[in-house]
C-alpha cells in the first residue's frame, strides 16, 4: 500500500495516474459514442430504436449500398480537396502571420490578438457572413475583386460547381488561419534564442535560418497542428450550412456535411454512421502519421 | 395535483405557442403546460433521440411534411376519435391540404397548427419603368418569362425574379407547385410537365432572368434582393409581408403563380407545422384538451401573431395595411389549391431525390428530362 | 600592419545596466588575443559584440577596416564557441559540425570529410550519429569547439571552450587551436579561465573588470608588471600576496605589516615617507628557510599538495601563499621564516592600487626592475 | 534603415493584414446597424445608411441576453476547468516519455475526437439519459464538451511540455520537491505559453458551443447564448441584423479579453536555464 | 566507520551504451571524493545515478545503509550542482536559492537571510534580483552552486561546480565548499577536471575510465602510485612522459627508448630479460642539466612560459615535457641535458599498462619505493 502510495506521488504511479485518468474519461465519453456509431454502420437503424444497441444486424449492406450511390466518389474526392487545400492554406498563412508578428514591432502583440477573431465568432454568424461576402451579386469579395479589376464579370462562388467548394475552402482558411496562427506563436516562443545566434554565425540567412532551425525546432508543434487541424476540418460543419449547403449538385459537399444530411436531414442513421466509420479510418491514418512523427521530436 | 402537460414547438416568444400557453396555464384548468422551443433544423431529430429514449413531450408541432414519419410508426397518438368526439375541433373547418397532411391511412394523427403558401410578388415601380402594367401581372409561365426578361436590367443590377433553388426542402417548396400545376407531382415526377416546369427554371437561369445564386440561396435571402430593389419579382410566402412593408421602399404587389397556360389547374406550396400528441404521453386527455384550447384560440392566430389558421372559417381581419390586405387575399386564394408535400413517412428521402434533380438540371450537368428520369427511379425505390 | 579588429569606444547598457564601458581595443591580423577578467566583467558580452550578436549602445566596431555596428553576424564571417554551447538539439553531431558548411553550399561529401577530420582531432569520431542530448558536459563542448574550427573564418571567437575537459584533453586542444590559428593566419579572441591558457596561447592578453578594460599587453609583461594591484592579483595562479605597507619616515624603505610580524625592506628610490602603500610578492618568488633566516618568520596554516607542488598558507593577517616544488616537509603549525626575493617585490598605491613606478617607467617593458628594494632587514 | 522607420513599416502592414482579415468582424459590426434588406444591395453598402444604434438595447432586453451569456460563461469555465484538471497532466506524462506506450496514448486520444459533435451528440445523449445527467443539463454539457476538447488540449500542451527542459524538473527533484510539486512549480509555469493559450481556445469554443447545448439543455433558463443566438433563425425568417446585434455583444468582450490574454505569450521562457 | 555511500556491481545502459560497468564503490561518512576521468567517462552518469536521476540498470545503491535503488531523488536528501546548471529559468536568483528551502516550510525571512548569506559567499549579493538569463556564465554557475550549499543535506553532488569561475574565485569557492563540507559533516562528491581540485581538497579519489573505475585512494597515493599507465598519464598536470623501453638482456636494466636516444638505467630488482615496458616520469622529476650532463642529450622544441614556470617540450618522439620554476633560459632548438630522478620513475608494462611493482607490494603505501633503479648510465 505504502509503495503503491509512494508510486503515485514519486513514480511511475505519479505518471501512469495521470494518463489513465483523463483516457478513462475520453473513453467513456468519447470512446463508447464512437463505438456506438461503428456499430451503428452495420446495423439497419430505425429512428426510434436509437436509443438501443439492439438492431438487427446487416452486415456490410451499409457499406455496399453507400459505395454504390454516385454521389459517394465525387464527395469523397470533394474532402480530400477540402481537408488538403484547408490545411495547407490555414498553416501557410497562419505561420506566415506568426512569423510576421514575431518581428518585435510596437502593436504586434495586440494586433496579433485581434486575429483570434475567427475563433470566437459563432459558427452561424460567420457562415452567414462569408455567404455575403461570397455572394454573387452583392457580395464584397466579388466587389473588390471587380473594383481592383482582377475580374470582368462576377463569379458565382456558391453557384458555381466549379468554384463553390473553394468558396468554403476560402472561408474555412479564414477560419483556420488564427488557430494556426497563435499556436505556431507559442511554437516560436519556445525555440532558444542562442539556436539562431549560432545558425547566424555559421551563415545562415533568414530562409536558411527558417528551414534549418526554426522548422525542426517546432516539429512538435507542427505536427500537433496540422493533425488537429486536420480533424478540425473534418468537423467543419457551419461553413458548408451557411455558404452552399453542399451544392450545387453536391459539387461542395464532403463527408461530414453529407453525414449530417444523411442522418438528420433523411434520418438514414446507419449510413450516417457508416460515413462517420470512413472518417473515422481516415483520421485514423493520419494519426498514424502524426504519431509517427513524434519520434522525431526535439525535446528541450 | 396538476397534471403536468409538455410542449415543444419552434415558436419563438413573439409566436402563437409560448403566448397561448400562458393564457392556458392561467385558466388553471388543473393542468400545467411547460414549454419548450426548439430550432426549426432540429424538431425532428430532437423528437426522435426524446422519444427513443423515452423522454419525448406530450405535444409537439411538426412541420407538415415530417408529420408522416412519426404517424406512420405509430410514434404519434391516433386523435381520430377523440377529434369525432370533439366539439372544437372540426374537421371540416380546415383547409384540406393541411387536413391531409395530418391523415395518414385514413386517421387523424394531429391537428393543423398554421398554415401558409407561395405566391408571386412583383415591384409595381418597376413594371412601370419597363413599360409594364403593374396591374396586370404576369398570369402564365410564358407571361412570366417576358416580363421577367423586360425587366432583367444587369447595368442596374436588377434581376428579373428571385426564387429558391436551394438544395434542401426550400427547393423542393418551390419547385412541386410548378410540377404540380403541370401534372405532375413528387409520384410522377418525370412526368412530361414536370420536366417542363424544370426547363422553365432552367431557361430563367441560363438567361440570367434570375441570379446564378438561387440555386444557394434560400427564400428569405432570395426575397432580400426583391426588397433592395435587385429583383423585379420574388416567389415566396406571407411571412415576407411584414419585413417588406417595412423595408420596400417601392409599390409592390402579390399575385397568385403564374400556371403554364391560361385555365391550367393551379397548384401552390403547403407550409407550416402541426400540432400532434406523442403516442408515450401519459396524460393523452389532457394533452389534447391543450389542444382544443390551442384550436379555439386560432382566431387570434394572425391577429396576434401574423400567422395564418389552416382553416376556411376563420376570416382574416383586415390590417389597415391597404398593400398587406391586398396581398392577404392573394394568399388565402392561393392556399385553396396549396397541396402537401406527401405525406409519406420517407418524405425527406423523395425531396432529396427532388432537390438533386433540379440542382443537376440548373448546373447543367444533366437535361431536366434525364435528372427527373433519375429522380423518378429513386422515388420509385422509396414508394416501393 | 593591418587592424583586423577595432574598438573605439565601444559601451553596452543591458537596460540600466553598464556591461562594457567605453572600450577601445585595436587587434592585429593573425593575433592571438587572450580575454580574462572575473566572472561577469563583461568578456561574453565583448565577444558577442563582435560578433554581432548584442548591438554596441555607442561606440563603433570594425572589422577588417571595415564598419560593422550594423552589419549582420552572418556577414561578419566569424566563428564562435558560445559559452552556452548553443547546438543545434535536432541535429546529430555530424550534422551540427557540417552545418556552416552545408549552408555555405559545400558538397556532401566534402562536408563529411571535414567533419571526420574535426572529430578525430577533437576525440568526437565514436559520436558522429549521437544528438546533443546524448553526449556529456565535455562532449557537448567539443562539438560545439567543432563545430568553429569546422570553418575558415576571419576571425575566431572563442567562450571559454575548454573548460569542461580534462587536462589531457585540455592540452591537446589548446596545441589544435593555437595551430588552426596558426595555419589560418585568423584572428582570434579566447575568452578563459585558465592562466596557464591565457599565458601559453596568447600573443596578447586583455584584462578586464567590471566593464573596463584594466590592461593588455604581452603575456608576460603582464605578469611581470601589473599595472595595478588588480591585474597582479588577477594574473597568475596562485595569486600575488598582498602585504600593506607604509613608506618609512626618511621614505627609503617600506615596512611590511603582517599583524604580528613586521618586515622593513629597503628601496633604492625614495618615495613620499609615510606613503600608505601595498607590497606584492607572488608566491613562488617567496622561499622557506629556516625560521630566523628569511624577512619573516611566519606560522604555518593550510599545507595543500597537489602531487608535484605544495601550497603552503601562513597562518598570519592576511595570509601569505607560497609554493613549493614537490612535496615540502612543512606541517601546519610550525614557524618557518619566508624569504623575498625583493627584485621581485611591486608596490601599489594602497588607495588607488596603481603599481607606483609606473609615472617613471611606463612602456619600457625590456627594461630591468626600476623599483630596487635593498635586502630585507628583519 | 532606422528601427523607427522600421517599426512604422511593419505596423502599417500589420495594420492592413488586420483590416484584412478582420473585414467579417466590421460586416458583422456594420450588418447588426443595416437595415433588414440593404444587406442584399448591389453593390454592397460599406457604411449602414441610417444605423439602427437601438438594436442592441433591443436584442438585449428583448432575448434576456445577460442570462445566457451567463450560462455561456458558467459552461465554458467549467468544460475549461475540467479539461484542464484531467488534460494537463496527461499532456505532461505523454510529453516526457518516448515509448510505445505513449504513441498508443497519442493515438487513442487523437482518434476520440474525430467525429463531429453533430454524430456524437445522439449516443452522448442516449448514455446521458440513461445515467440521468440530463437532469444536471448544463454539467452534463461540460462534461461533453470536456471530452470533445480534451485531445485538441492535451495534443498541444504536449507540444509545449516538450521545450521544457527535463533537467529542471530533475533539479526540483533533487531540491526535495515531490513529482507534484516539481510539477506545479517547475514545469507548470514554463509551460504556461502552451496552457495559456489552448485554455484560451478551448474557452472560446465552449463558450460558442452550439450542438451539445441546444439538444441536452432544454430549460431555457439554462441555454447557453449560441442557442439563444439560433433562436433568431426561422423555417422563413431570419433576424440578420438580430443575429448579427447578439452575436456582437457577445463577441466582442470576449475578443477584447483575449487580445489583452494572449500577450502574454512571450519567448525565452527557459533561457538561462542550461549550460 | 559509517558507510554513507555504497554501489555494489553497479551498470548503467542508455540503450545498448554500457555508461557505467559495474562499479563498486564505498564511501564513509564525511568523505570528500573526487571524481575524475576524461570526458565522457561516465562521472555525470554516476553522480546522477546517485542523486536518483537515473535508474541504474543492474546493481544496488545505498545511502546510509539504506537500499535506495528505488528511492526518489526527493528522499535521498542529497544537493547537486548540476553540470548544465538547471538554473529555474522563471525565478531570480534569489528565488533559486531559497526554492528548495521553501518546499521544506522554511520560513521566508530565514530563507532569505540564509540566501543572503550564502550570496555573500559566492559574490551574488548585487544578483539577487536577476532572472538566469540576465547573468554571465560564470554568475549562473555561482547560482547553481549557491543553491546547493544552502541546504544541509546528507551528501553533495558537485558536477564540476567552478569551471566557469575565475581563478580567483575558485580558489576562494574551493576553501568554501571545504569549510561547508567539514562543518556539515557532510559526505561528498565531487567531480572535476581541474587536478589542483582533486588534489588539495579530497579525501579520496576516484578515478574512472569509459565507465569503469580505474583507481581509487587518497590523492598523494594515486600521484605517487598509479595504478596503471592511464591514472599515471592522468593524474598530475602536465602529464607524466612516457617512454618505450625493453628490459635489458640480463634482466637488471631497462633501455629506454627516445627515437635517436637511448638511455640505460639499472634496475635493482631484476625483471623477465627482453621484455617490452613503458617507462614514466613526471615532468617535475627531470631536471634540466647542461648537455651530456643527464641521462638524455635532447633538443628543445616548444618552451612556454606560464610566469610562474615554464614547460619546456622536447623535440623527441615521444615528446617529454619538462617544467622549470620561473622564466628559465632554454630556447627552442638548444640541447639540453635531462637528468632523470631515477627514484621517481615508474614502470608499466607495455601491453596492459598495469604497474610494474604491483604484484610486489601492493597495499603498503608507506612503505619506501621498491623499484630501485640505479643511476642514469649513457
Ligand atoms: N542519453 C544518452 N544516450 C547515449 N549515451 C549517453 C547518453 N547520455 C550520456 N551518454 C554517454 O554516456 C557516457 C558518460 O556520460 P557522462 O555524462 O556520465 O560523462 P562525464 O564523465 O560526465 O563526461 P564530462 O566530463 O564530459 O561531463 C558518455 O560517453 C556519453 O556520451
Ligand atoms: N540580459 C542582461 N541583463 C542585465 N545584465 C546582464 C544581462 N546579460 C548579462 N548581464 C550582466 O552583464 C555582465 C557581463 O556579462 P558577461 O556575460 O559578459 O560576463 P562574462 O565576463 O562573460 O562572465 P563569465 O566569466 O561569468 O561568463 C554580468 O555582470 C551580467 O550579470
Ligand atoms: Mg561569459
Ligand atoms: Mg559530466
Amino acid at each position: 500500500m505504502k509503495r503503491i502510495l509512494a508510486s503515485v506521488t514519486d513514480g511511475k504511479g505519479f505518471d501512469i495516474g495521470l494518463v489513465l485518468l483523463p483516457l478513462a474519461f475520453l473513453f467513456i465519453m468519447s470512446g463508447l459514442p464512437l463505438v456506438y456509431n461503428v456499430v451503428m454502420s452495420f446495423q439497419e437503424v430505425d429512428m426510434f430504436s436509437l436509443g438501443s444497441f439492439v438492431r438487427p444486424f446487416v452486415g456490410f449492406k451499409n457499406y455496399v449500398d453507400l459505395f454504390s450511390q454516385p454521389e459517394t466518389r465525387p464527395i469523397l474526392l470533394n474532402t480530400a480537396l477540402f481537408v488538403s487545400s484547408s490545411i495547407a492554406g490555414q498553416f501557410l498563412i497562419g505561420f506566415g502571420l506568426a512569423l510576421f508578428f514575431w518581428m518585435n514591432f510596437p502593436g504586434a502583440s495586440w494586433l496579433r490578438g485581434l486575429f483570434l477573431v475567427s475563433w470566437v465568432m459563432p459558427g452561424l454568424v460567420v457562415g452567414a457572413i462569408w455567404n455575403w461576402i461570397l455572394s454573387g451579386d452583392f457580395g464584397v469579395l466579388n466587389f473588390f475583386l471587380r473594383e481592383t479589376g482582377v475580374i470582368e464579370g462576377n463569379i458565382f462562388w456558391r453557384s458555381d460547381p466549379n468554384y463553390s467548394l473553394w468558396a468554403v475552402i476560402i472561408a474555412n482558411i479564414w477560419l483556420g488561419t488564427s488557430f494556426n496562427m497563435i499556436l505556431l506563436s507559442v511554437g516560436l516562443s519556445g525555440i532558444p534564442k542562442d539556436l539562431y545566434e549560432a545558425a547566424e554565425l555559421d551563415g545562415a540567412n533568414a530562409l536558411q535560418r527558417f528551414f534549418t532551425i526554426t522548422l525542426p525546432m517546432m516539429r512538435s508543434t507542427i505536427g500537433a497542428i496540422i493533425a488537429l487541424g486536420l480533424i478540425f476540418t473534418l468537423q467543419q460543419f457551419d461553413l458548408f450550412a451557411g455558404i452552399t449547403s453542399g451544392g450545387p449538385n453536391n459539387s461542395s459537399n464532403v463527408t461530414q456535411y453529407w453525414a449530417w444530411d444523411l442522418s438528420f436531414r433523411q434520418y438514414d442513421f446507419a449510413k450516417g454512421a457508416t460515413i462517420s466509420v470512413i472518417m473515422i479510418v481516415f483520421v485514423m491514418l493520419a494519426s498514424v502519421v502524426y504519431v509517427r512523427s513524434t519520434r522525431h521530436e526535439v525535446r528541450g | 395535483e396538476d397534471v403536468t402537460i409538455s410542449v415543444w414547438s419552434l415558436d419563438r416568444d413573439i409566436q402563437p405557442a409560448p403566448n397561448l400557453i400562458k393564457d392556458f396555464n392561467k385558466l388553471n384548468t388543473g393542468i400545467k403546460v411547460e414549454y419548450r422551443q426548439i430550432q426549426f433544423d432540429d424538431v425532428v431529430s430532437e423528437a426522435m433521440r426524446a422519444y427513443s429514449t423515452g423522454q419525448a413531450p406530450d405535444i409537439i408541432a411538426v412541420d407538415n411534411p415530417e408529420h408522416a414519419l412519426f404517424s406512420s410508426r405509430g410514434a404519434f397518438l391516433d386523435l381520430t376519435d377523440m377529434i369525432a368526439k370533439s366539439s372544437v375541433v372540426k374537421t371540416e373547418n380546415y383547409f384540406p391540404g393541411p387536413l391531409a397532411s395530418v391523415t395518414w391511412e385514413g386517421k387523424y394523427y394531429g391537428i393543423p397548427k398554421a398554415t401558409n403558401t407561395i405566391a408571386l410578388y412583383y415591384n409595381k415601380d418597376m413594371f412601370k419603368a419597363k413599360g409594364l402594367d403593374p396591374e396586370k401581372p404576369p398570369q402564365t409561365w410564358n407571361e412570366l418569362l417576358e416580363a421577367a426578361r423586360k425587366l432583367t436590367d444587369p447595368a442596374a443590377n436588377v434581376y428579373g425574379l428571385a426564387f429558391s433553388a436551394k438544395a434542401n426542402e426550400e427547393g423542393t417548396f418551390q419547385f412541386l407547385p410548378w410540377a404540380q400545376m403541370a401534372g405532375g407531382g413528387y409520384d410522377k415526377i418525370n412526368s412530361e410537365g414536370a420536366v417542363k416546369a424544370l426547363d422553365i427554371w432552367k431557361r430563367i437561369l441560363d438567361e440570367k432572368l434570375a441570379s446564378p445564386d438561387t440555386l444557394t440561396r434560400g427564400q428569405w435571402d432570395s426575397t432580400g434582393t426583391f426588397n433592395s430593389g435587385n429583383a423585379a419579382m420574388a416567389i415566396s410566402g406571407p411571412w415576407e409581408l411584414d419585413r417588406m412593408i417595412q423595408e420596400a421602399k417601392f409599390d409592390w404587389g402579390v399575385t397568385l403563380l403564374p400556371v403554364p397556360e391560361v385555365g391550367a389547374e393551379r397548384s401552390s406550396a403547403m407550409g407550416d407545422f402541426n400540432w400532434a400528441i406523442f403516442a408515450s404521453s401519459e396524460h393523452p386527455e389532457e394533452a389534447f384538451k391543450v389542444l382544443e384550447y390551442f384550436v379555439s384560440q386560432d382566431d387570434r392566430m394572425f391577429k396576434d401573431f401574423g400567422q395564418l389558421p389552416a382553416r376556411s372559417d376563420i376570416a382574416i381581419p383586415p390590417t389597415g395595411e391597404p398593400k398587406k390586405d391586398a396581398a392577404l387575399k392573394v394568399f388565402v386564394e392561393q392556399l385553396k389549391y396549396a397541396k402537401p408535400r406527401g405525406p409519406h413517412p420517407e418524405w425527406p428521402k423523395i425531396s432529396k431525390a427532388i432537390q438533386d434533380a433540379i440542382q443537376a438540371a440548373l448546373t447543367g450537368q444533366m437535361s431536366s428530362k434525364e435528372a427527373l428520369d433519375q429522380a423518378a427511379e429513386k422515388i420509385k425505390a422509396v414508394l416501393g | 600592419m593591418t587592424l583586423q579588429i577595432e574598438l573605439n569606444g565601444v559601451n553596452k547598457y543591458y537596460g540600466a545596466f553598464h556591461a562594457l564601458k567605453d572600450i577601445n581595443l585595436a587587434i592585429e591580423k593573425g593575433t592571438f588575443v587572450a580575454l580574462v577578467g572575473p566572472s561577469g566583467c563583461g568578456k561574453s558580452t565583448l565577444l558577442r559584440s563582435l560578433a554581432g550578436l548584442e548591438k554596441i549602445s555607442t561606440g563603433e566596431m570594425k572589422i577588417a577596416g571595415q564598419l560593422m555596428n550594423n552589419v549582420p553576424p552572418r556577414k561578419r564571417d566569424v566563428a564562435m564557441v558560445f559559452q552556452s554551447y548553443a547546438l543545434y538539439p535536432h541535429m546529430t553531431v555530424e550534422e551540427n559540425l557540417t552545418y556552416s558548411l552545408r549552408i555555405r553550399g559545400v558538397k556532401k561529401a566534402e562536408a563529411r570529410k571535414a567533419a571526420e577530420e574535426v572529430a578525430a582531432t577533437t576525440g568526437l569520431s565514436h559520436l558522429m550519429k549521437r544528438y546533443p542530448r546524448e553526449l556529456s558536459g565535455g562532449q557537448r563542448q567539443r562539438v560545439a569547439m567543432s563545430r568553429a574550427i569546422i570553418r575558415h573564418p576571419k576571425a575566431f571567437l572563442f567562450d571559454e571552450p575548454l573548460s569542461n575537459l580534462d587536462a589531457a584533453l585540455r592540452v591537446h586542444m589548446r596545441k589544435e587551436i593555437r595551430a588552426l590559428h596558426d595555419r589560418l593566419h585568423a584572428t582570434s579572441v579566447y575568452v578563459t579561465h585558465d592562466q596557464i591558457e591565457a599565458m601559453t596561447m596568447a600573443d596578447h592578453v586583455v584584462v578586464m573588470r567590471d566593464g573596463v578594460i584594466e590592461q593588455q599587453g604581452r603575456p608576460l609583461d603582464l605578469y611581470d608588471r601589473p599595472a595595478n594591484r588588480f591585474v597582479a592579483g588577477f594574473i597568475g595562479s596562485p595569486a600575488m600576496n598582498f602585504i600593506p605597507a607604509v613608506v618609512g619616515e626618511d621614505g627609503t624603505h617600506v615596512l611590511l605589516n603582517l599583524g604580528t610580524t613586521q618586515a622593513r625592506l629597503a628601496l633604492a628610490d625614495p618615495l613620499a615617507p609615510g606613503r600608505a602603500v601595498t607590497a606584492g610578492i607572488r608566491p613562488e618568488h617567496i622561499r622557506i628557510v629556516a625560521a630566523g633566516q628569511g624577512a619573516f618568520d611566519v606560522p604555518v596554516g593550510v599545507v595543500e599538495s597537489t602531487g608535484s607542488a605544495t601550497y603552503i598558507t601562513s597562518a598570519t593577517q592576511p595570509e601569505l601563499t607560497v609554493v613549493e616544488t614537490g612535496r615540502g616537509d612543512v606541517r601546519g603549525g610550525d614557524i618557518i621564516g619566508l624569504s623575498i626575493d625583493t627584485m621581485q617585490l611591486h608596490l601599489f598605491d594602497a588607495e588607488t592600487g596603481k603599481r607606483l613606478e609606473a609615472e617613471r617607467a611606463r612602456g619600457d617593458a625590456g627594461a630591468p626592475r626600476h623599483l630596487h628594494l635593498a635586502q630585507a632587514v628583519r | 534603415m532606422s528601427d523607427q522607420l522600421r517599426n512604422r513599416v511593419m505596423l502599417a502592414v500589420a495594420l492592413l493584414l488586420a483590416a484584412i482579415y478582420l473585414f467579417p468582424l466590421y460586416w458583422m459590426y456594420i450588418t447588426a446597424l443595416k437595415t433588414g434588406s440593404s444587406m442584399f444591395a448591389t453593390p454592397p453598402k460599406f457604411l449602414p445608411s441610417e444605423p439602427q444604434w437601438g438594436i442592441y438595447a433591443f436584442v438585449w432586453e428583448s432575448r434576456n441576453m445577460g442570462r445566457y451569456l451567463w450560462n455561456s460563461l458558467v459552461i465554458a469555465l467549467g468544460a475549461v476547468s475540467l479539461i484542464a484538471v484531467l488534460g494537463v497532466g496527461c499532456a505532461y506524462v505523454l510529453a516526457r516519455y518516448r515509448n510505445a506506450w505513449v504513441d498508443v496514448g497519442l493515438f487513442l486520444i487523437l482518434m476520440l475526437q474525430v467525429l463531429p459533435a453533430s454524430l456524437m451528440v445522439t449516443p452522448i445523449f442516449v448514455g446521458f439519459s440513461q445515467f440521468g445527467l440530463l437532469d444536471t443539463p448544463r454539467f452534463a454539457v461540460i462534461l461533453a464538451i470536456a471530452a470533445k476538447s480534451m485531445p485538441f488540449f492535451v495534443v498541444l500542451v504536449r507540444a509545449t511540455f516538450m521545450s521544457v527542459p527535463m533537467e529542471l524538473e530533475e533539479a526540483a527533484l533533487v531540491d526535495g520537491n515531490s513529482r507534484i510539486g516539481a510539477f506545479f512549480n517547475i514545469v507548470l509555469p514554463l509551460a504556461r505559453n502552451g496552457i495559456l493559450v489552448s485554455a484560451i481556445l478551448i474557452f472560446m469554443q465552449a463558450f460558442g458551443e452550439f450542438v451539445y447545448s441546444k439538444s441536452m439543455i432544454q430549460a431555457v433558463e439554462l441555454q447557453p447564448a449560441s442557442v439563444g443566438l439560433n433562436s433568431f433563425m426561422g423555417p422563413n425568417t431570419n433576424e440578420w441584423n438580430n443575429i448579427m446585434a447578439y452575436a456582437t455583444i457577445y463577441v466582442t468582450p470576449v475578443l477584447a479579453a483575449f487580445v489583452l490574454l494572449q500577450r502574454r505569450i512571450v519567448s525565452g521562457l527557459t533561457s538561462g536555464a542550461l549550460k
